[in-house]
């Protein structure tokens, strides 16, 4: 069976190929047909590979697959070579179904649109080098398909390039994740000149073998390699490319910026766990950036006004979550955490998607409202979508995997109990801002009038994806409900047993339930009182929430009337510490440093570009001068 | 008796060489800059044949042959290139040659 | 120390070589700076000679005086160059410029005499190479790079000849 | 008899060569015809290839030319690469009936004749012969649309500024005879530091040598003189002078296990400005040619770190490295060729008559990207592989500073190699309707198999990793 697995990436690329050679003489139709054919044959593949793999698991519990030898360098060799494991089977399955069903609901969603050959040449291309990625045996593979989805991503943000914008979101994604993969690179070589190797497993077994728990190089290799982690993953201090690259078609955001990419760096994290269990200094890093990342990206999705800013910054938010799970050594919640993501965000972002296509492209969710009946279908996918991201307990997919990650958190030493409680604040905010979207979008009155109507491309992934991101967590679920470990059991034999004995107080299983209930019930008591349309900020300021400023005396009856008591707190807690907080993103310290370095090389242009003055005098005097200097270098030196 | 020794000569060569640095890099006119190869050429020759004399081999008067050659050659190419740039560098001034250039 | 008549020739011309050399490359009128320079040349093939290589020195007054100076006179004929007059092209007071090239050539000059000044002594060998040992050097053991020596002769005809042709069809350009 | 063939045998790529140019010669004297001119020529390049091996057995040795190895590989590069200049120039050039294009091969023959007379030289008499050869035979072809003022621009900007480089280089090698009394390059290699006038003279050969290799502070030329020169020429320039002076300064550098400290420091300096000069300098360049001349000074620059990382891994390196980037180069400048027009008065060369290639020719646009990510070193391209290579060699030498500099450029030079390939992607100016080239069968042909080796062996490059070992090590 695994001597066919070269065929999983391979289809895509030569899709890729055939589109970018013929696409533009082909039909969209015939494009479009090609572009989904060859995710089909990836997702069959993936799906007979994994029943397969239920049914007869191979030895040690992997297969690793030669292709060639790539590079032979005294020192190390690199191979093409494939490495299938319970973790890189997933995301296997992962990219190519929920791959498939975004190509297939782009058939119809980019109809119409010019370049559709295009789209689907670098959409197959994507998909070809996400699964380089995540099968790739070698640090070396992995980093080419890091590449790859990284232009692809650039190619694909930047899709409408004829709006200036556009081009610039696409430039700065791809210059953010570009200085992170360098030290990523870095770290390669670092790990590959210390152990010989850049072979995963064998490059591990080393590591473990030579370098003493919390070493230098350890640290430095694992920290390197972190920093192209968060770069790929747009966490802290990265965050800020995953909001601008919105400026992509939705299918793109759903596959690319929610399902897929962006949990790249956590894949490598896992992959890579027992270098980074080494280093718990590392681990607290990850755990503390992660907690920051979750809140300061909560509390901006608070106060978007367009729909797919809302949802990125949740993406932001809870791939936050999985770098909290690693942080804390919890590798399969994290992966579990991925699994119901990537289905319950991909079927956020299409829904998302499949509203702006009938309201004319509008993402502004204060222009929407009154959508329930309008577009039931919609209503009930982003719904489900949005009680999965909430994990709303029972219902949902998602509630089972943050119950997993807050669980860990918990039982985790040291800072746990800290962890625990930022996260349940976390789990808070999600709640009230995706459901503060879900109100002001499908409740109410109708603010623009819905126009077309859905095929059935754009309707069977809704529904596939909806009835997965209700029913997926019940793979794995907390011992008192049904002890189910489906997931954990199956990663066991690569990452070992979950930490999670269920030892945990009832009141803290209750508190993580009751959180979301919570952010549920804030959410709807401000859309009641009208909070949210009075916050609103500002038509077209994206990261601008916030606005308003109250006296205490209008703060006092708004908690009368509404009955809720949230309002007045959470204004005072919340939104002042947060228009401070915004006051400082506005400008994007973060982004400053990336732009001065891209300003500083400018400079540098400008200057030697002066030289070149096209004089011969002058260039003449040039070549006299520089002889001069390597002749003063040669006799004085 | 001669008691000439190589530095003189080998002085004279340098001298005779940056005398023609200075015009390739002072002059405006094609004419002359190409006549300033010509002059560093040539003291390269007589520096080759400075070496000759010192060492007693035959070396030295092969290299200047070559040099001929080289000046010859360079000369020819030079000049023909002047003509044909004529019609657009009217007064043959080399600043002017600046079509190309980063604008 | 005594001079014999071969320092005196060759101080004599050496000096007489420099000074026509700056006098060439400083004229304005092309033609006077051409006369100069086949003035310098005749200095240089008599030092040449005095150095003794008189096949060499026979061959900087043909090939030289005889045809690099006549091809530039051919030329600065053909283009009636005669009566323009371009300068060093440095504006009044911007003379600064100037000192670069001649800081540069200076100190260039400075380093090779430290160069020379070395560790060699006052050497008086002294070799006179007649035409036929570098006829038998040429011929015997340069003979591939003489034939590639043509090779380079062929590289700037076929240049030349094609550039200086009339195009046939575009007229003349 | 025996004594001509031992007389031809040591040089056979050379006499080959020479034999083809004169039969063209005389084929052009009886009737001119491209054609015609273009196969002898053709059949000189691939007997000279041919020879190499009859050359490397060679039992008797040409007084002034080496045998090593090192130098019948770089021969052989040299060779393989003007192969297909030569194929990608004829059909650059087959449109141009109006004027006569018969010496354009001829000139590409006879600079080739010198490249390898460089690469095989181990004196400085056929070293500066081979050389001035190739400049002079360059200027012809820099100059060769001599209806393009650009062109005679560039070429005289060539002319006087490689003829004040030859005779920089002249005083250098004058001095060293001065000094040692011998024109070999092992008088330098032995007498280092023995004599005060080699230090000078040893300066004013890397001031040649730089010259042609271009590297920073010897780049100032490159970019208004790649830019002026038709495609063709472009290519010849940016690849045949430089492998063959790398074949020099290798042999010169590999025959000792050490480099000294004021060439190295030299090195070192001149090969961190390069990268950087040349990377920042292309950042916002709209012209091509230039962009690609602005990037062959950073890629010298890489080719030094190879040059000064000692060792086996050193030398692998710097022959890969070596091999890709002729590859590459020819690669993206047999593209603007390929899209250009002889006669026109200008070549394909902005980045605005680029864009939107990739929707009319698919298969060239593919290729002059993976031409341009094999420069900027992105995996999938064979380039990645080379600067892989220099890398680890670096590595393992200790060039901290260097590999340094080379991860920090790499970065900056990404920039303008994507905003390039972005341009391809984008609809076309439609205002600027320009005449685009017909494309031949040959220089596509030519252009496609370049297309396949950068990938092909950017995936796979064990094949060829394994041909240079064999040709180098043999």
């Amino acid at each position: 069976m695994g001597n066919i697995i070269w065929i999983i990436p391979a289809a895509p690329l030569i899709g890729s190929i055939l589109l970018g050679l013929f696409g533009a003489r082909w039909s969209n139709r015939w494009s479009g047909f090609i572009g989904t054919l060859s995710i089909v044959i990836s997702a069959l593949l993936s799906v007979a590979i994994a029943v397969h793999w239920f049914q007869d698991p191979p030895v040690d519990e992997h297969m690793r697959i030669m292709l060639w030898r790539w590079i032979s360098l005294p020192e190390y060799s690199s191979y093409i070579e494939f490495y299938l494991d319970p973790v890189s089977l997933i995301m296997m399955l992962v990219i190519s179904v929920i791959g498939l069903l975004i190509h297939i609901f782009s058939t119809e969603y980019m109809a119409g649109e010019a370049g559709y050959s295009r789209f689907f040449a670098y959409l197959n291309l994507f998909v070809a080098s996400m699964l380089l990625l995540v099968l790739a045996n070698d640090l070396l593979v992995l980093f080419v398909g890091w590449e790859g989805v990284g232009v692809c991503s650039y190619l694909l943000v930047g899709f409408w390039f004829h709006k200036a914008a556009n081009g610039y979101a696409a430039r700065k994604s791809f210059v953010v994740t570009r200085i992170a993969d360098v030290a990523m690179l870095v770290g390669i070589l670092l790990l590959s000149n210390a152990l010989g190797t850049v072979s995963i497993q064998p490059m591990l077994a080393k590591a473990a073998l030579l370098w003493p728990h919390g070493g230098i190089m350890a640290a430095a290799g694992a920290a390197l390699l972190l920093i192209g982690g968060l770069g790929k993953s747009a966490q802290f201090p990265f965050q800020t490319w995953l909001p601008d690259a919105m400026a992509g078609p939705t299918p793109v955001s759903a596959l690319i910026h929610a399902a897929t990419m962006v949990t790249a760096g956590m894949y490598l994290v896992i992959r890579l766990y027992p270098l980074f269990a080494l280093v718990p200094s590392v681990l607290t890093v990850i755990a503390v950036g992660a907690v920051i990342t979750i809140l300061t990206a909560s509390l901006t999705a608070l106060v978007q006004r367009d729909i797919k800013r809302v949802l990125a910054y949740s993406t932001v938010a809870q791939i936050g979550y999985m770098f909290l799970a690693l942080g804390v050594g919890a590798w399969s919640a994290a992966m579990f955490h991925f699994l119901t993501h990537a289905v319950f965000k991909a079927l956020l972002f299409l829904s998302a998607g499949a509203i702006a296509m009938r309201l004319h492209h509008e993402q502004d969710i204060f222009r929407m409202g009154g959508l329930r009946q309008k577009l039931s279908v919609v209503f009930w996918a982003f719904l489900i979508g949005s009680a999965s991201l909430a994990a709303l307990p029972v219902v949902s997919a998602g509630a089972f995997s943050k119950e997993m990650i807050l669980a860990s958190l918990w039982e985790s030493p040291g800072l746990g109990k800290w962890l625990w409680l930022a996260a349940l604040f976390g789990a808070v905010l999600t709640a009230t801002y995706i459901f503060r979207v879900v109100f002001l979008v499908f409740f109410g009155e109708v603010k623009t009038e819905p126009t077309g109507h859905y095929g059935v491309r754009i309707v069977v992934p809704l529904v596939l994806l909806a009835i997965a991101a209700s029913t997926i967590g019940w793979l794995e679920m907390p011992k008192f409900m049904a002890s189910s470990s489906v997931f954990s059991s199956f990663l066991e034999p690569v990452l070992g047993h979950p930490a999670t004995e269920s030892t945990l107080p009832h009141w803290v299983t209750a508190a993580g339930y009751i959180a979301p209930l919570l952010g549920v019930v804030i959410g709807f008591g401000l859309y009641r009182s009208g909070y949210w349309v009075r916050t609103a900020g500002p038509v077209g300021q994206g990261n601008d929430g916030g606005q308003a400023e109250r006296s205490m005396g209008e703060g006092v009856r708004r908690f009368m009337r509404a009955g809720f008591g949230f309002d007045f707190l959470y204004d005072r807690l919340l939104v002042q510490p947060f228009l401070w907080l915004v006051k400082i993103l506005r400008n994007d310290p973060i982004d400053a440093i990336f732009m001065s370095a891209a300003a500083a090389a400018m400079r540098f242009h400008g200057a030697l570009r002066r030289s070149q003055i096209g004089q011969l005098r002058r260039y003449a005097g040039m070549l006299a001068l520089g002889s001069m200097a390597v002749i003063v270098i040669m006799v004085f030196a | 008796m001669i008691n000439l020794s190589w530095q003189a000569p080998a002085s004279l060569a340098i001298i005779l060489f940056a005398l023609g640095l200075i015009g390739l890099i002072t002059r405006r006119n094609l004419i002359f800059v190409i006549l300033s190869i010509e002059v560093m050429l040539n003291a390269v020759a007589l520096l080759f044949i400075v070496a000759g004399m010192r060492w007693g081999h035959p070396d030295g008067q092969v290299m200047f042959i070559f040099i001929l050659n080289l000046a010859g050659g360079e000369l020819a190419l030079g000049l023909v290139l002047l003509l044909r740039l004529r019609a657009r560098i009217t007064t043959l001034d080399g600043d002017s040659a600046n079509i190309l250039r980063e604008s | 120390m005594t001079y014999s008549m071969f320092d005196v020739v060759f101080y004599g011309a050496g000096a007489f070589s420099v000074v026509t050399t700056t006098l060439a490359i400083t004229r304005t009128n092309p033609v006077y700076a051409l006369l100069n320079f086949v003035m310098s040349i005749l200095g240089i093939a008599l030092v040449i000679f005095v150095l003794g290589a008189p096949f060499a020195a026979s061959l900087e007054v043909i090939v030289y005086a005889g045809a690099v100076v006549v091809l530039f006179l051919f030329v600065v004929m053909m283009l009636n160059l005669a009566h323009l007059k371009t300068d060093f092209g440095v504006k009044r007071g911007r003379s600064v410029r100037l000192a670069v090239p001649g800081v540069l050539v200076i100190s260039i000059i400075i380093e090779i005499g430290i160069a020379f000044s070395g560790r060699f002594g006052k050497e008086t060998t002294y070799h006179i190479i007649g035409p036929s040992a570098v006829g038998r050097q040429l011929l015997v053991a340069d003979i591939i790079p003489i034939e590639l020596g043509s090779m380079l002769l062929l590289a700037a005809l076929l240049g030349a000849f094609h550039l200086a042709r009339l195009s046939p069809e575009r007229g003349r350009q | 008899m025996i004594g001509l063939v031992s007389l031809i045998q040591p040089v056979a790529p050379l006499f080959v060569m020479t034999l083809a140019t004169g039969s063209a010669l005389a084929a052009i004297a009886m009737r001119r015809s491209f054609l015609i001119t273009v196969l002898i020529c053709l059949v000189g390049l691939i007997g000279a290839l041919l020879a190499l091996p009859w050359m490397a057995h060679s039992a008797a040795v040409a007084p002034m030319f080496a045998d090593g190895a090192l130098s019948v590989g770089f021969a052989g590069v040299i060779l393989l690469t003007s192969i297909l200049i030569l194929v990608i120039a004829a059909s650059y050039w087959r449109d141009a009936t109006a004027e006569p294009r018969e010496e354009y091969p001829l000139l590409l023959l006879v600079g080739t004749i010198g490249a390898v007379t460089v690469a095989l030289g181990i004196n400085f008499i056929p070293l500066f012969i081979g050389l001035e050869t190739l400049t002079l035979a360059m200027i012809g072809m820099i100059a060769y649309p001599r209806w393009r003022p650009e062109a005679l621009e560039a070429a005289l900007k060539y002319l006087v500024l490689s003829g004040m480089s030859s005779a920089l280089l002249l005083l250098g090698l004058g001095l060293v005879d001065l000094a040692t009394g011998h024109l070999s390059l092992a008088a330098v290699q032995h007498a280092s530091g023995t004599a005060m006038l080699l230090l000078p003279a040893l300066g004013l050969i890397i001031v040649g040598a730089g010259f042609k290799l271009s590297v920073v502070p010897f780049h100032i030329w490159v970019p208004d003189v790649y830019a002026g020169a038709p495609a063709p020429s472009a290519a010849f320039l940016a690849t045949i002078p430089k492998i063959a002076v790398i074949a020099v300064v290798a042999r010169l550098l590999f025959a000792d296990a050490t480099i000294p400290p004021t060439l190295g420091l030299a090195m070192t300096i001149a090969g961190v400005a390069s990268m950087l000069v040349g990377n920042l300098l292309a950042l916002l360049q709209q012209n091509l040619k230039r962009i690609l001349g602005y990037s062959s000074i950073a890629q010298l620059g890489y080719v030094l770190v190879a040059l000064l990382a000692a060792g086996a891994l050193g030398r692998s390196a710097l022959l890969f490295f070596v091999a890709m980037y002729s590859v590459t180069v020819i690669g993206a400048f047999g593209v603007l060729s390929a899209l250009s027009v002889a006669e026109s008065d200008r070549d394909q060369d902005r980045v605005g008559d680029i864009r939107g290639l990739f929707w009319r020719h698919p298969l060239i646009a593919g290729i002059l990207t993976l031409a341009l990510l094999s420069l900027a070193g992105i995996p999938p391209a064979l380039g990645f592989m080379a600067k892989m290579y220099v890398m680890a060699a670096g590595v393992h030498s200790h060039l901290r500073v260097l590999i340094a500099t080379m991860v920090v450029s790499s970065v900056i030079g990404l920039f303008y190699y994507l905003r390039v390939i972005i341009a391809m992607t984008q609809a076309p100016d439609s205002a600027d309707a320009h005449a685009e080239g017909r494309l031949s069968l040959p220089g596509n042909a030519a252009i496609g198999l370049i297309g396949a080796v950068i990938l092909g062996f950017g995936i796979m490059p064990q094949p060829l990793l394994s041909l240079l070992k064999a040709v180098f090590h043999s």
